[in-house]
């Protein structure tokens, strides 16, 4: 059973198809799946909705697929930083579904782990609650958020082995694992793969049981707020 | 009179105990990172999967894995730990971090908090914020006792969308520090140089 | 003639598919990993918290932080990866492994699965068996067809507490193999020297 | 801030009272916080709940606390391997309430993620969910399972900082994260405290905000099945 394959076209071969639900990892610019969204942006897919927490800036992550007009739907929980975001959303080109950070990762998470709902005090007494249903536990409201189940999850690691098992670097991991787990096949894209068995077993962050194909490239892995002090 | 923005960090700075895990927000409760009081230690969480933040990166540390809620470039220290989203909000959600601070745009008198969307304006998204005033132990709001045009951004009902209800436990502003309490909010300290009638006449909510 | 231990788990080793995570339950079913098809590359998960579980130790391989679910030794491989035991349970839940074969008392025409407890006996849990059942991709139950008293173990009801409700795809016997499908079960294969009839007169469950 | 104590007794002084609710880490006797466990059964704590997987072996782990009788309930998903356990469990004397052991860890995770309840399937159709809650998502039906909050968790590690921050070895990991996240507080012993900053900052498998008190001690770390192949 082989995972590895050549390059992003190769790998998403027969995974798309228009109208399609994607998680995609990532913060911001840092993690993202460039190479697959570049390939996703390659094969023209139509109608897209993405599950990523943000929409990437306007010609760099899923930013790019808007400018292309493949996205339908985000469903996110922050979209600052991106004007063509703005424009199509404002212009009622695109639907967005805001999500509190943490509820979105919980959902993911949640359908990774065949769990369709669960209760949460986050959003409760504002419109992220409003049509959902309210239940108390011990005094207190929470809300039902459901698990998010995606078609496709597209995830950036640091290191993979040949059998899929992922290492992610620093703040770089953030979405990609709950991203991973919640698709009904996942796409890695890593930095390097290394021989099976040169990861420490008790230091693999997501089991290769989560990951379908992998590639290996190079990454721009761009920065978006270069923040210095005084050296 | 009153406190300036390094004054007001510097007074949060002082709600900060030996021990605890904070969350900072953007703009002015970054600044409370400067101000941690001596023999103080605190150990700051970023939501976006981090527990011991650094500062930021002279130019030859820079590392595009590594930034904050912000996205701004940061460093790790000796007791640094990363995890992923799904667990850093888990250890919000569940009460893990003593306090967060924040910004915000309106304050009630009842706790309500609003700090996320102007309708009609452009809307970014909460990010992390309703998750975390759901969710940490103490939530400190640091802001402007009033808006641009003069107002009182803090009030007895918030005209704009909540972030949360009954959520904030302390404000401080430029011109003090109030509790928010039963009935309404109580003035816990004066910043330099201002009246308690001052304070009450820059306040929309109620002050018991 | 009918098959033995070995032959059964033989035939189920057959139901395995290259690149599948299976997971192997105790007793018949531990038996399987000595018949993974020349070629299918299988990885066994222990729910406790592991994926590539490897052969028993050797005495100096012999590590106490490394087991199985059922308490023994094991080793690791390679491409092994541990993890706690909510995340095991979460892949578990999720779908994410292919198939399970599990040891039964009782199993019904329906799928109905009873394999963890005899009323008034000693109890001793359901451990992970109604996770597994619940979440994994397909269920093959692997028993003898009889009890100890000559009984039929598949019936048309279970008549012991259940582990899970239509869960079973799959029972191997030492009489032959049967699909759970609409209206029954369906005889799939005739273990050596067993007649149709043979195995139709030991089953209670109905075959169609 | 000091989260380094001398020893079991010490690190759980004032943290213990009658008929409290403990949840604790390991498998079988694998990874089992053995010395908090002693130093339990030397404080003479009575009415204890213990939420844990297994209740140890006659005269090890939780077994132990039988044999004093410092056990009012269990909390577990499988209690063989202990004769005394059986016998008080049928001669009425101590109370059992069995869990599925993925329903367990996530009751677990759960309370200590903040979530109140969630969704499974686990358990649909038997004697697990009469009583509960049951609600369809997609056509299927799941039953409502609630997080576990207990008093105080204890742990075992292989390794911490004196942070607090915690690295475990192999599958002695199992339950001590889930049973670290869910209690009020959290005692963490381990075979070994390094310095800070001599962990991998990506390869801490529990931050030390979780942990609050630390001990480093001997462990005897039994082996239940010792199971061999021809050399």
């Amino acid at each position: 059973m082989n995972k590895v394959f050549d390059n992003a076209t190769q790998a998403l071969d027969g995974l798309l198809h228009d109208g399609m639900l994607i998680a995609a990892g990532g913060f911001g610019l840092c993690g993202i799946p460039e190479l697959l969204l570049q390939g996703i942006k390659e094969a023209g897919t139509q109608d897209l909705t993405f599950v990523s927490n943000n929409a990437g800036v306007d010609d760099f992550g899923i930013g790019m697929l808007l400018q292309t007009r493949q996205v339908k739907k985000m469903m996110s929980s922050y979209v600052g930083e991106n004007a063509e975001f703005m424009r199509q959303y404002l212009a009622g080109e695109l639907e967005l579904e805001f999500n509190p950070q943490g509820t979105l990762a919980e959902r993911m998470r949640s359908a990774g782990c065949g769990i369709p709902g669960f209760y949460t005090r986050t959003g409760v007494g504002t419109v992220i609650a409003e049509g959902k249903e309210h239940k108390e536990f011990n005094g207190e409201t929470y809300i039902l958020e459901e698990g998010i189940f995606a078609d496709l999850s597209i995830v950036k690691a640091w290191k993979a082995d040949p059998t899929g098992n992922l290492v992610f670097r620093k703040t770089a991991r953030n979405f990609n694992p709950p991203a991973a787990m919640c698709g009904k096949v996942c796409v890695v894209e890593v930095e390097e793969i290394v021989e099976t068995g040169s990861l420490d077993p008790d230091g693999i962050h997501l089991p290769g049981i989560y990951v379908h194909r992998l590639i290996q490239g190079e990454h721009e892995k761009r920065i978006e707020q270069r923040t210095l002090r005084e050296a | 009179m009153a406190w300036d923005r390094n004054q007001m960090a510097e007074r949060a700075g002082r709600e900060l105990q030996d021990g605890w895990y904070v969350n900072l927000g953007i703009g002015i409760p970054t600044l409370v990172s400067n101000y941690i009081p001596e023999g103080v230690e605190v150990t700051l969480q970023s939501e976006n999967g981090m527990l011991g933040m650094g500062p930021f990166p002279t130019e030859d540390e820079i590392d595009p894995d590594l930034i904050n809620a912000g996205k701004q470039t940061i460093t790790e220290l000796p007791q640094t730990a990363y995890f992923d989203s799904s667990q850093s909000f888990g250890m919000i959600r569940g009460g893990k971090i003593a306090m967060a601070i924040l910004g915000a745009m309106e304050v009630a008198d009842n706790g309500d908090l609003a700090n996320w969307m102007i309708p009609g304006k452009l809307v970014k998204g909460m990010g992390g914020a309703m998750d975390l005033v759901a969710g940490v132990g103490r939530v400190v709001v640091i802001m402007d006792h009033a808006n641009k045009h003069g107002d009182s951004k803090i009030l007895k009902d918030c005209t704009l969308p909540l972030t949360g209800k009954g959520v904030v436990d302390r404000i401080i502003t430029n011109l003090g520090v109030l509790d928010v309490v039963e009935g309404g909010l109580k003035i816990v300290e004066l910043a330099e140089g201002v009246t308690e009638d001052e304070l009450r006449a820059a306040t929309v909510g109620t002050i018991v």
